[in-house]
């Protein structure tokens, strides 16, 4: 009994740190929010439910929590509650997305994510409450990457996880990555490498590796034997990899075609680093072999490939989501931050139950598996007590196209509102004639 | 629910799998009119009996052991499958070449592409396996392979044998401008290679002595504590001062490109040059002679020039392509090519296998065909039948999984309505490994 | 090149031409006498084929064909009983002899029109392919300029120069030579785009029609002899929007019209038919994919009259056989392979009157097999053009 | 499934050719559970009746005949197909011909690919009717044509040749006219214009020339013809413009040559949507982005507005939306990049337009524009059959195309 109270407070204390550690919030704050409707992702839907918010951890979620006297209430009536939108792999926000060394897995993206970037400031309008920021696809082994909130003003404030995740890229680097088009490759501008000299560098390294850490061992022995003080530090380049190899990390490992994918396994086999795919626009051929595996799929941003039948001349669309679901492969997706639909994860995820994915399943592979694939999910992903209240108000249906995000709720607190967002009613209202004439007078006085 | 449909979809890719392991185990025998059988001559009337996935037996009186299929043949040509020993098959385009001149450790594998769609189309021509190596870009661009064409969505699933050669190449023309000078760089590049592998290798086997001295040393040293304890206790401590530590030697750094050329130098990995005039055919053969490594001509264009001194060196020779035709511009180093080369080669008792050579994957299904042609321009029959089968299976080191219909191989079967070499045979049914990957409407 | 090559390349040369100048004496003879062939098979193509005939040829002319025929006195006789004989091959669409070297110069890019070009005044019959294309059995072809030009030159049909050097010219100007493919477009010069090269081969042929006689515009002249249909054109073009545009053209100005290249004609094979435009279809081994190698037999069925092309040096001379082969392999009927080696090809070249099938009254321009024609094992044992042996294998 | 839609499209080629020849055929009948008719009100539960790829009646108390064939759509929304003012060219190569600047007798529609992928693709996102234009590097580009996506030959296709003038100011039409440095000064790339100055200017001049060419016939000049045409109102301009001052001086020009356009692209029209309504200038809307990119020729036009549409059709500004993307060399999208038509009207909602409007500007508007809305663009009696059966709400994400149907023939089913 004693004990537990204990442990109740030093989870409350852990908490209050971790809260505190991400961004300022004034300890033992309550908050009720009277939801219209609140998917949780982790059970069913609640009509007009309560979720009760203290020190920016949910502590209830049901049709009738009662609410306490200090804790202020947000009316949320007309609105539809969820866990906010989980990004499980960008390269956006950081000044420039690959370092042209191959082989960096000492770098991270925590020293080059630029807070001021619009793409948090877009995330964020769009509901996205956490991201793994990753290196590019053109390095064979990038770097590892932070996961963040795209709320903050400092990197600090943004950070939720540092050091997480892996880039691995199996993919030559090129201008134009060999893209599955009209049903066969295209291939622009080849690097000066190859597919076969990816692998080869990465066993290479790897063997390297294995080296190294064998003749450290060596070395400690020695000096046991001899009787010397040893203090050789681990070579911090070397580290991540060891991290890989001994399961602290992730490995998100790029596959730019599907015949990237078996050698992907290999790696992981070998290795068994816990991996996850990032995949080209033609990932779906290998679905069932990668069913077998289990292994967590993040889509490329564009969900419909065209591809020629070679019998009938029939164009056929091919949705990668759609065949992952069939296969049973837990999936997320990407953004893009050009294009006109996909750059929304409700987008990304209506597309997917257009095509026949379950409705749950493709709400689940915006926010809960994102979670669990970038190792946040006790935190993020879905609406339990326990959980830090990080979530969307939103005007209607998730995959409506006509539902816009009114609210994001992060850690508790409200860091975004439709109604005070200055660059989207300038997106969307029109200019006024007077401020043209304002700026020309102004020119004229000078 | 999610989950269950999951188990569900599980349960029935499992069932799949075992489903069609199941056809590869069932045992088929086939009545064959006549039996190519490449190593022991013709077999007319013979039946060939397949046990999982090998030959189990072969020959006219066979009994047929109740429960196997039987497949009629009776009026076919049973031929072990076809192999083209100048591939692209698998190979993503783009892919075959590093930038770097001398990669010898890259390894073709590692560009293979399983899904591709034409696979199906090749097999249909009786093609049951090819090999693929790096293109010529590069000096020493990497590590061949086997591939069979049975289906398959891994290298490891699709793949016979690795590391069948290191693919070389000598005196390509970039961009069709040729110099001689170029021909010596590449020549003398290679040459440094193996060089700098020989010093290679005795800088590691001077680390193996070194090693062993330390450890030596080492325990050495050991007996001497205790002794120097002892007298320690005894309460002299002169000895103790003069103990001179033992230094550990440094490790020579491992490099793969050196590795790989070790074992080419220890016969182990083939060198397969692709060469094509006479100059640069003499070059390669000088290598093997210095290095004593074995050396497998590849393309050899001019090679009928020089037929008697690649026949004397006991060099195997993949010729092809029979005919520029296949190619999409010849280069500058098929300006002598002569469709006759391949007959001639044979003639003079070169082990000579054939390949496509052609534009892209597709073109293998053209091994027959390119058959054909050579014993048109004076080829044997027998040897070019041969030499799209067992040859490039010996040469590559498979012979003993295919290349032919013997007991005990790879049951790698290719039934033609008529002689595979006839422009307008078709091939009825294929096998791979027992299992019918093939069957004509 | 360096100097080994050139040095080999001359022996090649010389060799070739001294094996034809060793044939020489028996063709000398060969101008008068009558000479008899006897084969273990003759393919007349325009009839049946004839096992253990005879083909009597009388200074250069093919004068009797039979299975029984009674032999002329004093004829010298070619006892052949396991061959095969057939009419020497024609080639629809090559670029023999361009070039000292087997990178043909065939472009001529500078303007793209230049119908008043002839391709035979850069024809060098000494050319090292030309003499190493006698042993693959092709005795008649059409020489083309190349792809780049939309009207390129005129074009010519000429023998191989055998025994006599100036056996070849058969007709200077045999076509004008259109290019409606992709490519066509280049980028710094008119025309770079589809729309534009259409546009641009109709003001051509505008201005043709409109053409007075007087005042001299060569190019006008020739292209007004096209529109009136003296003059036949050649259109290459591949894809289906190349081939249909081709359609309109040919339609709109009443061309005499032969399609070249028309990989995928099997789509609209039935207007060709309609038409009855003929087509020398591009070298089946620069295909791959069963989709494309199944295409020439469906075009064929449709009604189509089909020759074949080697586009020589881009393919062997010597391939012309097995690209015929490997389309009867994919689903032409073997006998119209056959024709579009010979007599459907010297039809459509309008050359058929004097060659194409064994037919008294023809050239005696023969090729004598070590097999069945439609068989890729089957080598090329001796060519003869007007009566001469022009190239024989030599025994070993 | 997918296979035979392929068929089905080689069917329906052959239907269209026979039904041209003999005359009666069988009757089609819809079901349909609701019908957004575009040009009145939606009809709930309603039938259409088709006959030889016209529609002969439409309503809700209709008899059906025994023998007509019935599509059961009673769960599903039906709707026109939908009309692109500006599709991805079905055109292999260059778009423009680089040769001259000014190629205003270039006809795209000669250079149509019948087979081409883009076609087969655009069917499938729901487009029946096509605006197909030359590319827009030129300043005077040519001549557009409007087509329905399936057909055996070009012929079978076309609509509409010569259905209008292509013009492109801005930045575009002066890209590339300079001298390479590795170029000698002989290339035809070395010349005007190279400033929007000149673009504006050489504009006016080719328009003098043509009054001039009007007035005074003495040699027949096949481009002056066509600029002519253009001149006297025979055949519609469209100029594609993106920045407000181009479309002010597009306007402007306009004025002093009496002449109607037609607005393509008019990225920041929003700016200047009043003056726009007053010319009665209608707008074709596309290609959308979120943020100018950075390629060249999306650096004009920075200033973009997502509502663009919402603010042109409030200021009484006849909107069509139409893809615009376009193929070659000179252009940034892709065949991939061409989004669909449906999920650009669901954004211009989205982004503050009205949802009937939205849908207008993807049927009946375009087809006004183009000037072929007596046979396309609304469910009505004696217009071309060309029906979408969707799943659900046109404007939903989660909306799926069941099925296409081109003048009486499914060409695409789901």
């Amino acid at each position: 009994m004693r004990f537990r109270s204990f442990a109740v407070v030093c989870v409350t204390l852990i908490v209050c740190v971790v809260s505190t550690l991400g961004y300022a919030a004034p300890v033992r704050k309550k908050v009720a929010i009277k939801a219209g409707k609140v998917i949780t992702i982790a059970g069913p839907e609640i009509q007009d439910g309560v979720i009760l918010v203290e020190d920016g951890i949910i502590k209830a979620v049901d049709k009738n929590v009662e609410i306490p006297w200090d804790a202020e209430v947000i009316e949320a009536k007309d609105r539809v509650v969820m866990p906010g939108f989980v990004l499980a792999h960008t390269s956006n926000g950081l000044d420039a997305q690959n370092e042209n060394v191959p082989e960096v897995p000492f770098l991270s993206t925590f020293d080059s994510i630029d807070p001021v970037s619009p793409f948090f400031e877009d995330s964020l309008r769009d509901g996205v409450v956490a991201m793994l920021v990753l290196p590019g696809n053109n390095t064979l082994l990038g770097g590892t990457g932070t996961v963040v909130r795209p709320y903050g003003r400092t990197v600090e404030t943004m950070l939720i996880k540092r050091y997480s995740g892996l880039k691995i890229s199996l993919a030559p680097p090129v201008q134009q990555t060999l893209r599955y088009m009209d049903g066969r490759y295209s291939y622009q501008s080849t690097a000066s490498v190859s597919r076969m000299g990816q692998m080869q560098r990465f066993r290479r390294y790897m063997a390297e590796l294995k080296d190294y850490l064998e003749q450290y061992e060596q070395r400690k022995k020695d000096a046991k034997e001899q009787e010397k003080s040893f203090d050789e530090e681990i070579d911090p380049r070397k580290q991540p990899m060891i991290d890989l190899s001994n399961g602290k990390l992730t490995a998100f490992i790029y596959c730019g075609i599907a015949a990237d994918v078996p050698k992907a396994i290999e790696i992981q086999e070998t290795h068994n680093f816990n991996t996850a795919l990032v995949l080209g626009t033609d990932g779906y051929k290998a679905a069932d072999l990668i069913s077998k595996k289990k292994m967590p799929v993040i889509l490329d941003p564009q969900l419909v490939v065209w591809e020629t039948n070679e019998e009938t001349y029939a164009e056929e669309m091919k949705v990668a989501p759609a065949i992952f679901y069939k296969a049973g492969v837990k999936f997320a997706f990407q953004t893009d931050t050009s294009e006109y639909g996909r750059r929304y994860l409700w987008y990304q995820a209506a597309t997917a139950v257009r095509y026949g994915v379950d409705r749950a399943e493709a709400l689940k592979s915006i926010t809960l598996y994102p979670a669990q694939f970038i190792g946040i999910d006790n935190r993020f992903g879905s609406i339990e007590s326990g959980k830090e209240a990080s979530l969307v108000f939103l005007t209607g249906d998730p995959l409506d196209a006509q539902t816009w995000v009114d609210k994001v709720m992060i850690g508790g607190e409200i860091v975004y509102e439709k109604a005070k967002d200055v660059r989207l009613k300038k997106l969307l209202e029109k200019p006024k004639p007077e401020e043209g004439q304002q700026t020309s007078q102004d020119k004229n006085t000078d | 629910m999610v989950s269950c449909k999951h188990i569900f979809i599980l349960l029935s890719l499992f069932l799949l799998s075992t489903v069609t392991a199941g056809s590869a185990a069932e045992n088929i025998a086939i009545r064959a009119g006549n039996i190519l059988t490449i190593s022991g001559g013709v077999i007319e009337n013979g039946i060939i009996l397949v046990e999982d996935g090998k030959i189990k037996a072969l020959g006219q009186e066979v009994v047929v052991p109740d429960g196997a299929r039987v497949i009629d043949a009776k009026d076919k040509y049973v031929v072990p499958g076809l192999v083209d020993a100048q591939s692209r098959l698998y190979v993503i385009d783009g892919e075959l070449n590093e930038s770097r001149a001398v990669a010898p450790e890259l390894d073709i594998l590692d560009a293979v592409d399983p899904f591709i769609k034409e696979r199906q189309e090749v097999l249909a021509q009786g093609v049951t396996a090819v090999c693929v190596a790096p293109g010529n870009r590069g000096l020493l661009g990497g590590l061949g392979a086997i591939l069979k064409l049975s289906g398959g969505k891994t290298a490891k699933d699709i793949v016979l044998r690795t590391n069948v050669a290191v693919k070389g190449a000598i005196g390509i023309s970039r961009s069709n401008q040729s110099s001689s000078l170029t021909r010596l760089e590449n020549y003398s590049s290679i040459r440094e290679a193996l060089l700098e592998t020989q010093t290679y290798m005795q800088q590691k086997r001077k680390y193996d002595q070194e090693l062993a001295e330390y450890e030596k040393k080492k325990a050495e040293k050991k007996e001497q504590a205790k002794t120097d304890d002892q007298q320690a206790d005894k309460g002299d401590t002169t000895s103790r001062a003069a103990k001179d530590k033992p230094t550990r030697p440094a490790k020579p750094r491992t490099n793969p490109t050196y590795e790989i050329l070790a074992r080419v130098l220890g016969k182990e990995i083939p060198l397969q040059i692709e060469a094509h005039r006479v100059d640069d055919i003499l070059n390669a053969l000088r290598l093997a002679d210095e290095f004593d490594l074995r050396l497998i001509l590849d393309k050899c264009t001019e090679g009928y020039k020089v037929a008697d001194q690649i026949a004397r060196r006991k060099v195997p020779v993949i010729a092809g392509p029979i005919s520029t035709s296949f190619l999409d511009t010849p280069a500058l180093e098929y300006r002598n090519h002569d469709t006759r080369n391949a007959a001639i080669l044979s003639k003079k008792g070169v082990k000579v296998a054939l390949g496509v050579a052609g534009r892209d994957g597709a073109s293998s299904k053209f091994i027959a065909l390119a058959a054909a042609m050579a014993v048109a321009n004076g080829m044997d029959r027998h040897a070019a039948l041969r030499a799209i089968t067992l040859t490039p299976a010996e040469i590559f080191g498979v012979a003993d999984r295919i290349g032919s219909l013997e007991v005990g191989k790879d049951a790698d079967v290719v039934i033609f309505n008529r002689h595979p070499l006839d422009a307008f045979s078709q091939v009825e049914m294929v096998l791979i490994e027992g299992k019918i990957v093939y069957e004509r409407k | 090149m360096s100097g080994s090559d050139a040095v080999t390349e001359r022996k090649l040369l010389l060799t070739i031409l001294s094996l034809s100048l060793c044939a020489a004496p028996v063709m000398a003879g060969a101008g008068q006498q009558t000479l008899v062939i006897k084969a273990g098979k003759v393919w007349p193509i325009t009839g049946s084929a004839i096992t253990n005939g005879l083909v009597v040829i009388e200074n250069g002319k093919i004068t009797a064909v039979g299975a029984n025929l009674a032999i002329p006195e004093g004829a010298k006789i070619l006892e052949m009983p396991d061959k095969h004989i057939m009419p020497g091959l024609i080639d629809g669409h090559c670029h023999l002899g361009l070039s000292l070297d087997v990178f043909a110069e065939i472009e001529e890019t500078v303007s793209a029109v230049t119908p008043d070009m002839q391709i035979l005044d850069a024809f060098n019959p000494l050319a090292a392919d030309v003499t190493k294309a006698l042993r693959s059995g092709v005795t008649t072809v059409l020489l083309a300029p190349g792809y780049k030009n939309p009207i390129a030159a005129q074009m010519a049909v000429v023998k191989l120069p055998g025994g006599k050097k100036d056996a070849g010219v058969i007709n200077r100007s045999a076509g004008v030579k259109f290019s409606l493919g992709n490519e066509a477009l280049m980028s710094d010069r008119r025309p770079t785009s589809r729309p534009g090269l259409i546009a641009q081969v109709r003001e051509e042929l505008n201005k043709a029609g409109q053409y007075q006689e007087g005042k001299f515009d060569p190019r006008a002249e020739i292209l007004k002899r096209a529109i009136q249909g003296q003059l036949p054109v050649h259109i290459y073009c591949n894809a289906v929007d190349e081939i249909l545009a081709a359609i309109i053209i040919i339609d709109e100005y009443k061309l005499k019209a032969v399609i070249v290249g028309a990989r995928e004609a099997d789509e609209i094979a039935e207007m060709l038919a309609e038409r009855n435009i003929p087509l020398i279809y591009m070298p089946t081994l620069l295909l791959s994919n069963d989709k494309d190698l199944k295409r020439v037999g469906r075009i064929a069925a449709a009604g189509v009259k089909v020759a074949f092309a080697s586009y020589a040096p881009r393919t062997n001379l010597s391939d012309l056989r097995t690209s015929a082969i490997i389309a009867a392999k994919y689903g032409l009927a073997p006998e119209l392979a056959l024709k579009g080696l010979t007599i459907n090809a010297a039809e459509i070249l309008g050359i058929a009157q004097r060659l194409g099938s064994i037919e008294p009254g023809k050239d005696a321009d023969l090729v004598i097999l070590s097999g069945d024609p439609l068989e890729l094992t089957s080598g090329v044992e001796m060519v003869i053009i007007n009566g001469d042996i022009v190239y024989q294998k030599e025994q070993k | 499934m997918r296979g035979c839609v392929i068929r089905l499209i080689f069917l329906s080629a052959q239907l269209l050719a026979a039904c041209t020849l003999c005359g009666q055929e069988k009757t089609v009948a819809i079901r349909a559970g609701e019908i957004l008719t575009i040009s009145g009100a939606p009809i709930k539960s309603g039938i259409i009746l088709i006959q030889n790829g016209r529609i002969t009646d439409i309503g809700t108390e209709i008899a059906v005949p025994q023998d007509a064939s019935v599509i059961d759509a009673s769960d599903a929304v039906v709707m026109p197909g939908l009309v692109d003012a500006g599709a991805l060219p079905p055109v292999r190569g260059d778009l423009n011909e680089q040769s001259s600047e000014m190629t205003p007798a270039l006809r795209i529609s000669t250079a149509l690919d019948p087979k081409s992928r883009v076609l087969k693709r655009i069917v499938q996102t729901g487009c029946t009717t096509l605006y197909i234009a030359p590319g827009g590097a030129n300043l005077i580009a040519g001549l557009g044509v409007i087509i329905k996506p399936v057909g055996k030959t070009a012929a079978e296709m076309v609509i509409k040749d010569d259905a209008a003038l292509k013009i492109v100011m801005g930045s575009d039409s002066t890209q590339g006219n300079r001298i390479p440095w590795y170029e000698p000064p002989t290339t035809f790339y070395y010349r005007r214009p190279t400033t929007t100055m000149a673009v504006a200017w050489m504009l006016r001049k080719s328009f003098f020339d043509a009054k001039q060419y009007i007035a005074s016939h003495e040699k027949e000049d096949p481009n002056m013809e066509i600029i002519a045409a253009a001149l006297q109102g025979k055949i519609p301009i469209r100029v594609a413009v993106r920045r407000a001052i181009d479309i002010r001086t597009a306007l402007r020009i306009a004025n002093e040559y009496g002449l109607s356009l037609i607005l393509d692209e008019c990225t920041e029209g929003y700016k200047v949507a009043e003056e726009i309504a007053k010319k009665n200038a209608p707008v074709v809307l596309g290609p959308f982005y979120y943020y100018p990119r950075t390629s060249s020729q999306y650096e004009e036009g920075r200033e973009v507005n997502w509502n663009n549409a919402g603010i042109l059709a409030k200021a009484g500004v006849r909107v069509a939306i139409a893809s615009n993307s376009q193929e070659g060399p000179r252009f940034a999208a892709t065949q991939d990049e061409s989004i669909d038509l449906l999920t650009a009207a669901a954004f211009a909602v989205r982004h503050g337009m009205a949802p009937a409007e939205a849908l207008k500007s993807i049927t009946l508007t375009p087809a006004e524009i183009l000037g072929v809305a007596d046979r396309v663009g609304s469910l009505e009696k004696g217009k071309d059959a060309d029906i979408l059966i969707l799943s659900g709400n046109p404007l939903a994400a989660t909306t799926r195309i069941k099925r296409v149907i081109l003048k009486g023939e499914t060409v695409y089913q789901d």
